[in-house]
């Protein structure tokens, strides 16, 4: 198989993502639209290293993870505390600020 | 050229006693008259003593200079205050401080009621002074300098009485239509810079010969503008008339004598450019003889004494202009007429201050009559002005505006019938409004208001009235007989001596001729207002109406120059309110709703957001896709 | 320390005694300003005495480094322009001082801040004709504004902040457009050797037409506004019907002196191709403005506003001189500015008199003056006269050297300008008759005439007016050879008469 | 035997200090009562912070190398942006002091019994010390990484904890709860591009060395679409950090709800740590192909500086002004890197500390504008205070001139040198851009001077607290560095002058 199927799978992940924080309402899902992008990132990151032929590409990708880890913990949190003020996971609830 | 260090007192002691009087204030109330007319004698003294060290000398001799200080140098352009006192000056020296004294003299008495006439004499003191600078400056911006100071000193005295409204607004038109005058004077100035690299008359005369007929013509033209703004002419003759709202000494010593006659000295101190453009002479005759007519019939239907005077210094000042305008042989005609319409003028309107002052200031002829009686030596004085400005020999006005009519008709062809004839015809005129005159003020039945009670003034008014008829009757004979006049302006004018080398009328023939049309007049005068009503009558023809309203003078001005100027004024305050600072309001609107639409754009929603995010990424890409491809 | 610095600085000194002078007494304040302000006035006199008449070049020069990585310098020196405009403004500031000795109670904040605010400005005033470094004279230029802003809306009347905002919004958006002109022509100098501002060096620099075109705007446009010619005026009307009558006079017989000198230093000077190109452009505005400002004079009804659009009318005067690129145009419009100087402070200070007696700033509320109050009335009318350009006071000598300047270039621009000549004496006169002619307003009668205080306020306004009327010539031998400076600078030379060729 | 990679731990000290301060913090906050937490936790912050700033002066002068391995490159560029990020930390921090700013207890909910309590208890959430000094740690760490792991986690270190601490305030809390929601989607959306876009630069280059990838760019033929892919999406992460157009509407929201003191701490560090990788991942890394991302960088610039200046226009409420003014100030840095230049870099340096300095001292003083229900932040209720409290006033508004460029103040310097860089590097559009927003910023900047100074008192509920001794001594810090280095910009300049050099 062609490596770059894997790179044409990993820009559909990342768009895919990104247009779902632009679709979706749920902060949560939202949230995990972001971590599709994390992950179709961490896909090019592997990919490329296959490519590339060293690891540099792989290491990175475990750096991703556990930083991203690390925001699921803050992004929950934050998430949470709102929905226990709100009683509301909407990310459209939450426009006070504008203008 | 011979120097003197004394002119600059001409000019320097009128000008420190009116600063004086007007810095003093209530102080020199009690003296300050005394003060004016003392220097205003001392001039006098001055130019007296300067004609006859001037006579002494011969010839080409006679001029005298004196630098005062450098006053402007810049670049090429280099004017000093200097003063140049040459055969032409002196005799303005003569008249403006000699007549002015025996106007001071005059309103030492005239004056007497009025608590700021030590004012009075300030402002008289300033005149004397800018008017001998007018005639003494060597070059045209000094001269010009003189030129608005005379102005600025008419406005001061025809607004003497500035709490009446209407004497405020007469001094204003004065001033304003003198201005218009003043932008000629100062474009023939620069003009002549731009030609000749100097203002001195010298200078321009030297290079007058080099330069262009269209530069020489543009010069003529802006010096007659400014001619005819000081001395009332056509197109600029409205503010005279109104100028009368100053007090009577003033109208004979600087709205009949002296500063409106400037402008045949501007001419013929320029004699050397009109000599060269004949383009600038027509203009300058034709000028004269609309104004010479204009006044003459203006004044046939004026009640107002003061008026009907100054309707007749506008036609007389006319016949200079004409004179002027007739090549080298008119300029000594032309200041022949103007000294003695000086004498003869200031002498009638000083007579009719002491009418005036004898009737409780009344103004209108209509309310006089059969004065003579109670005022003899007014009415003598008078009397004889009147004689030398209709022409009637031996009197002055005789030897002076006989020339001119004779120097016109001796132009040639049908240019020279038609000035010689429009001259002898406001001659006419001028015999009828001048007959209208005095029958009206000096004879027929009393027309008095009640309460009147006329009385001859005191010496010191009548004095000076004695002293300028001496001048009316014998003046004329004296500035003519062996040419004197004409001889001794030689070396500055040119003139020649005879009329011109082609002598196409008879002297007597003219004469004849206009002592034929003055008797005309007169008699015709005579008959029609041997009686005459207190109250002007309404009925009268488009003619005497038309004549009344000053040939409608004003309602050309207010249609042509006032209502648009006061529409443009106000066209452009709303332009500056809605167009120029409504532009800086448009940007600050603009920016303001575009402010607005962002403000909205930024709504509180974390997907718009994203997609602004997202969209910025798709225009990135779009950039760079297209920079490297 | 160079005399030139310690002119400079000598406001400075006063400012600081003024901030430990107790707040309470306000007699004290005046006069420490005062005497601040007429030390600084015997400095600047000494500097005349120690100029050498008739020298190009800038004098008592002093340089100190300031801003190394840039090249910038505290550099200061003057040439004649630039001395008579110091004198204008050292000589102005005690005037104001003394003229509107009462001017500042009543504002916002206290008198001695006022004064504190005015002997800055002082500063500037003097250290920006001083600068000889571009970025040095572009910060003052700024900067100045500040004291001003404050002036305005914190003494003014009326709708004063706004148009203390205005005032300062309009101005610094000019300065910003000169900033990157500036930044420009510093970009051009690093390219052609060291980086500098020195004025001298930079006017030496080679720049390409088109740029030269665009930088020349950026210092015009700034100048303009400053100046403020026509259509860039809209700011002043109202900045002068806000201020108090010592801020206008400050700002109108002063800092707006800073964009004319501001085009003669630079414009000229540094864009000599770029001022031909659009010396003709620039000439249609300043008779533009010549003729809008006397007609918008005539309209006005505020006596403020009035004075205001005249000096439109006289910076259109001045920046026609200018341009027309001649050592009588360029002569006479630096007359001109020291000239408009005294002549707007004595129409300010009178007519703020008469305002403050009379309660109203509406000419129609006065009348009839004259005959209550002789020598206010007099202080006004010469004023007035001196405004139409009278022969025999001082405006006239520059008003004339800019025409006939400007004639031997551009006729029929002259031609036009001499229309100024008219509607002075119409705007003039007109105010006059309303306001000091004619009967007796209702509402006049106990109009007190001039204290002392007033008549010593004015009377050196009006001694200058004659002396330099009648004796203009010490001011034209300080400014002719700056002009001729100028002249070569600007690769301009006067036309040769016509008849000679 | 294994052979360690060799750390050089000299260079590295001012990162480790502030971690390390960080964790002591954390221990404090387990072992230490709450009466004493929130002072220990100050003094902590603040010496490790002083600290940490000592060791950057006393090897600011050390000679450009790798601290570690390939991944850290400590140099004067990277050094200077250090020593501004913790300057201005330490003065940020001493607007935390005064008032109560923070949550009582962020877990309770808004309104809560619990929240009640614990406001009558009179405790603060005294975590905001360490997780202030976890965010200056990843800011000292992004301006000198070297590789794109470096940059990535350095990033993340600064934000996650100023998601959280930008919900911390005390009032308004939803407001403030929505801004860290807004701030935390938004910037992990953003952080994906970023990662995205190292992913393809790394697939481009081969290697997450800025070196390499650099040299990689440099050699003609290879595949490009990679390595624009990479620099468009990491821009997008840079961009959003700084708050760029269209990258920055987050900013006013956030700078709204965040704890005002939050606000001014995160304005002024995170900048000057963005702008400081920005600059070198630019330089150093995409250097050679710098005709390609320019006009891409000379349009944001553009639209930012336009569009902060006018959107501020019609503003009322003073935090969401300076956010907007903020705004128009990326604006500007954008122009020293589009110069590229050690001049832009120099004046990029300066215009850094000159605006996060007066950002600070603003935001300090928005601190200090109260009634009894917390700060006033409406604009309109600020008139008068020119009279009510004239220092403070004054002190704003020379905040505000330097924001404005008024000369004789820092952001003037900063504001001409960064456009004198631009200029000379030919990007004159810029400048001109630049002046006309100048222009229109100033309305807004001179309305504020004009309502504190020339507008009645209308409210008299607003009042101005007494600063403490630590508040007033960072408005007098932040108001003498603003005019001194206005006057005698030498003090400054002439060092970031020498610090320029950057590892390749």
């Amino acid at each position: 198989m062609d490596i770059s199927n894997y790179l044409y799978l990993s820009v559909i992940l990342f768009t895919i993502g990104a247009l779902g924080v632009l679709i979706r309402r749920n902060a949560i899902v939202i949230f995990m639209c972001i971590e599709l992008m994390l992950n179709a990132s961490n896909l090019a990151l592997v990919t490329f290293s296959r490519i590339n032929g060293n690891l540099d590409g792989q290491v990175a990708s475990f750096f991703t993870m556990v930083v991203a880890a690390c925001e699921v913990v803050v992004g929950l949190a934050i998430i949470v505390t709102i929905y226990r003020s709100r009683r509301s996971a909407s990310v459209d609830d939450a426009s006070l600020l504008k203008n | 050229m011979r120097t003197s260090s004394h002119l600059v007192y001409l000019i320097a002691l009128p000008l420190f006693s009116a600063a004086l009087l007007l810095l003093l204030g209530r102080i020199a109330d009690k003296w300050g008259h005394l003060l004016a007319t003392l220097i205003s004698a001392t001039t006098f003294g001055i130019g007296v003593a300067e004609f006859f060290s001037m006579h002494s000398q011969s010839g080409a001799n006679r001029a005298v200079t004196q630098k005062i200080f450098e006053w402007i140098s810049v670049g090429n352009l280099k004017v000093d205050a200097s003063l140049l006192l040459d055969q032409l000056s002196v005799c303005f020296v003569l008249l403006i401080t000699g007549v002015g004294t025996l106007i001071h003299i005059y309103s030492i008495a005239y004056m007497d009621h009025d608590k700021d006439r030590r004012r009075f004499f300030a402002y008289l003191n300033l005149f004397i002074a800018a008017m001998l600078l007018l005639v003494l400056g060597d070059s045209y911006l000094n001269l010009y300098v003189g030129w608005e100071g005379v102005g600025l000193a008419s406005y001061l005295l025809i607004g003497f009485w500035n709490q009446n409204p209407a004497y405020a607004v007469a001094a204003k038109k004065a001033f304003i239509a003198n201005r218009v005058g003043d932008v000629g004077l100062s474009l023939a100035i620069m003009i002549s810079f731009a030609q000749f690299g100097t203002v001195s008359f010298a200078g321009v005369q030297a290079g007058a010969p080099h330069a262009s007929p269209v530069a020489l013509s543009a010069i003529g033209a802006m010096l007659l503008l400014a001619a005819a703004g000081k001395s009332a002419q056509f197109p600029l003759q409205s503010w005279l008339g109104d100028a009368m709202a100053g007090p009577t000494p003033v109208s004979a010593l600087i709205h009949a004598a002296t500063m409106v006659t400037a402008g045949v000295y501007l001419i013929t101190r320029s004699n050397f450019i009109f000599d060269a453009s004949s383009t600038a002479r027509i203009l300058v005759v034709t000028v004269g003889v609309i104004t010479l007519l204009f006044g003459a019939i203006v004044g046939t239907a004026k009640d107002d004494i003061k008026k009907a005077l100054a309707a007749s210094t506008m036609s007389q000042i006319g016949y200079m202009i004409l004179a002027t305008g007739l090549g080298p042989v008119g300029y000594a005609f032309a200041i022949m007429h103007l000294l003695t319409h000086g004498f003869f003028k200031a002498g009638m309107f000083l007579g009719a201050g002491s009418v005036m002052h004898g009737m409780e200031d009344e103004v209108n002829m209509r309310k006089y009559g059969g004065l003579a009686k109670l005022m003899p030596i007014t009415a003598v004085t008078f009397g004889l002005g009147y004689l030398a400005i209709l022409g009637v020999p031996p009197f002055a006005g005789f030897y002076s505006k006989d020339k001119i009519i004779e120097t016109a008709f001796n132009q040639g062809g049908g240019k020279g019938i038609l000035l010689g004839g429009a001259a002898l015809i406001g001659a006419g005129i001028t015999a009828f409004y001048m007959t209208r005159v005095v029958v009206l003020t000096f004879s027929g039945a009393r027309r008095w208001k009640e309460g009147a009670h006329p009385h001859e003034s005191s010496i010191l008014m009548w004095a000076p009235m004695v002293v300028l008829a001496i001048g009316s009757v014998a003046s004329g004979f004296l500035l003519s007989f062996g040419s004197s006049l004409v001889n001794w302006l030689q070396p500055v004018v040119n003139a020649s001596n005879s009329v011109g080398g082609k002598e196409l009328m008879n002297p007597w023939v003219v004469s004849l001729l206009a002592l034929a049309v003055v008797v005309l007049g007169a008699g015709y005068a005579i008959t029609k207002y041997r009686t005459v009503e207190a109250v002007a009558p309404e009925k009268v023809s488009i003619f005497t109406k038309a004549a009344r309203k000053d040939l409608f003078q004003d309602d050309v001005n207010d249609a042509l120059l006032v209502k648009p100027g006061k529409a443009l004024t106000l066209g452009l305050v709303a332009t500056d309110n809605y167009v120029i600072d409504g532009a800086v309001r448009l940007v600050g609107w603009v920016l303001s709703e575009i402010s607005d639409v962002l403000r909205k754009i930024q709504n509180g929603y974390v997907r718009t957001y994203a997609l602004i995010m997202l969209a910025g990424v798709f225009i990135g890409a779009l950039i760079i896709w297209v920079v490297t491809v | 320390m160079n005399l030139l610095t310690i002119t400079i600085l000598l406001p400075l000194v006063g400012t600081a005694a003024l901030a430990v002078a107790p707040r309470g007494n306000t007699q004290i304040i005046k006069i420490i300003a005062l005497v601040s302000s007429l030390i600084t006035l015997v400095s600047s006199l000494l500097m005349l005495t120690k100029y050498k008449f008739g020298v190009t070049g800038f004098q008592l020069v002093s340089s100190h480094t300031w801003f190394k990585v840039f090249n910038i310098n505290y550099a200061v020196g003057i040439d004649g322009l630039a001395l008579v405009l110091i004198l204008l403004t050292t000589v102005l500031v005690p005037i104001v001082v003394v003229g509107g000795w009462n001017e500042a109670e009543g504002g916002r904040w206290s008198v001695k801040t006022f004064y504190m605010l005015i002997l800055v400005l002082e500063m500037f005033m003097v250290a920006v004709f001083a600068a000889t470094d571009v970025f040095l004279f572009y910060v003052i230029f700024e900067v100045m504004l500040i004291p001003v802003y404050f002036l305005i809306g914190g003494y003014g009347r009326g709708d004063r902040a706004a148009a203390a905002l205005k005032f300062l919004l309009y101005s610094l958006f000019g300065g910003l457009l000169m900033l990157a002109a500036v930044i420009g022509i510093f970009v051009i100098s690093i390219k052609q050797g060291p980086g500098s501002f020195d004025v001298t060096t930079l006017s030496h620099l080679k720049i390409s037409h088109n740029t030269q075109d665009w930088l020349f705007l950026g210092f015009f446009i700034a100048f303009a506004i400053k100046a403020p010619l026509f259509p860039f005026h809209t700011w002043l009307p109202g900045a002068a019907r806000s201020a108090t009558p010592g801020t206008s006079i400050l700002v109108l017989g002063v800092l707006d002196k800073v964009g004319t000198y501001g085009m003669i230093r630079f414009c000229l000077t540094l864009f000599p191709e770029a001022t031909k190109t659009f010396a003709p452009y620039i000439i249609a505005l300043s008779l533009a403005s010549i003729i809008y400002g006397a007609f918008l004079a005539i309209g006005q009804k505020d006596l403020n506003s009035l004075i205001a659009f005249t000096s439109i009318s006289h910076f259109g005067f001045i920046v026609l001189g200018i341009f027309a690129l001649t050592s009588q145009g360029i002569t006479g419009a630096s007359l001109y500015m020291v000239n408009h100087g005294f002549s707007t402070a004595a129409l300010f200070l009178v007519g703020g008199w008469m305002i403050q007696r009379r309660k109203s700033t509406q000419v129609e509320d006065f009348g009839g003056l004259q005959r209550i109050t002789p020598v206010m009335a007099w202080c006004f009318f010469i004023a007035g006269l001196s405004a139409l350009a009278l022969p025999g006071l001082s405006s006239f000598v520059s008003e004339f050297l800019v025409l006939i300047g400007t004639f031997t270039r551009y006729p029929a621009a002259a031609v036009i300008g001499t229309l100024g000549i008219v509607m002075a004496a119409l705007y003039v006169l007109i105010l006059v008759q309303r306001s000091l002619h004619g009967s007796l307003q209702a509402g006049n009668e106990d109009t007190p005439d001039l204290n002392w205080r007033e008549k010593v306020a004015i009377a050196p306004v009006i001694v200058a007016l004659v002396l330099l009327g009648f004796y203009p010539k010490p001011a034209i031998h300080l400014i002719n050879p700056a002009t001729s400076q100028v002249m070569v600078a600007a690769q301009s030379s006067d036309p040769t008469p016509l008849a000679g060729r | 035997m294994l052979t360690t990679p060799a750390l050089n731990y000299n260079l590295l000290a001012p990162i480790l200090i502030v971690l390390g301060g960080a964790l002591l913090g954390v221990l404090v906050e387990g072992f230490i009562g709450k009466a004493y937490r929130a002072r220990i936790q100050i003094v902590i912050a603040l010496a490790s912070i002083a600290a940490a700033l000592g060791w950057v002066i006393s090897i600011h002068n050390v000679t450009s190398q790798s601290a570690a391995v390939d991944s850290v490159s400590i140099d004067g560029g990277g050094l200077f942006m250090q020593g501004a990020i913790l300057a201005l930390a330490f003065v940020a921090l001493l607007f935390f002091t005064q008032n109560d700013h923070f949550a009582p207890q962020a877990s309770a909910l808004p309104g809560s019994v619990e929240e009640a309590e614990a406001i009558r208890a009179g405790v603060q959430m005294t975590e905001i010390y360490p997780l202030v000094l976890f965010a200056v740690s990843g800011m000292l760490l992004f301006p000198v990484a070297h590789d794109l792991i470096t940059l990535f986690v350095a990033l993340e270190v600064l934000s996650i904890p100023l998601y959280i601490i930008t919900g911390l305030a005390r009032r308004r809390r939803l407001l403030s709860q929505e801004a860290a929601l807004k701030y935390f989607l938004l910037g992990a959306y953003s952080s994906a591009f970023f990662l995205f876009g190292g992913a393809f630069l790394y697939g481009f280059s081969g290697s997450l060395s800025l070196g390499v990838i650099r040299t990689a760019a440099a050699t003609p033929g290879s595949n490009h679409i990679f390595l624009f892919l990479g620099v468009l999406f990491m821009s997008v992460g840079l961009l959003f950090k700084v708050g760029a157009v269209p990258f920055h509407s987050w900013t006013p929201d956030v700078y709204q709800g965040a704890p005002t003191p939050v606000t001014g701490f995160m304005a002024a560090c995170t900048k000057v740590a963005a702008f400081g990788a920005m600059f070198r991942i630019f330089i150093v890394g995409f250097g050679a192909i710098q005709t390609d991302w320019r006009p891409l960088f000379v349009g944001v610039a553009i639209v930012t500086m336009a569009g902060g200046a006018i959107a501020a226009i019609v503003q009322r409420d003073v935090k969401r002004t300076l956010a907007y003014s903020s705004i128009t100030h990326a604006g500007f840095l954008l122009a020293g890197v589009i110069a590229l230049s050690k001049a832009g870099l120099t004046s990029m340096m300066f215009y850094l500390v000159a605006y996060g300095f007066a950002t600070i001292g603003a935001f300090g003083i928005v601190t200090l504008v109260r009634d009894s229900t917390g700060e006033v932040n409406d604009l309109n209720r600020w008139a008068g205070l020119g009279k009510k409290s004239p220092g403070i006033a004054t002190a704003f508004a020379l905040f505000l001139m330097s924001f404005g460029g008024i000369p004789l103040t820092a952001g003037f310097i900063a504001k001409f040198s960064i456009f004198t860089a631009a200029y000379a590097s030919g990007n004159i559009a810029i400048v001109v851009v630049g002046v006309l927003s100048s222009a229109i910023a100033l309305f807004f900047y001179l309305r504020v001077v004009l309502i504190m100074f020339f507008k009645e008192p209308t409210d008299e509920t607003v009042t101005v607290a007494v600063p403490s001794f630590l508040v007033s001594t960072g408005i007098v810090i932040c108001f003498a560095i603003t005019l001194v280095l206005g006057v005698y910009p030498n003090l400054l300049f002439n060092l970031a002058n020498t610090m320029t050099t950057l590892v390749p």
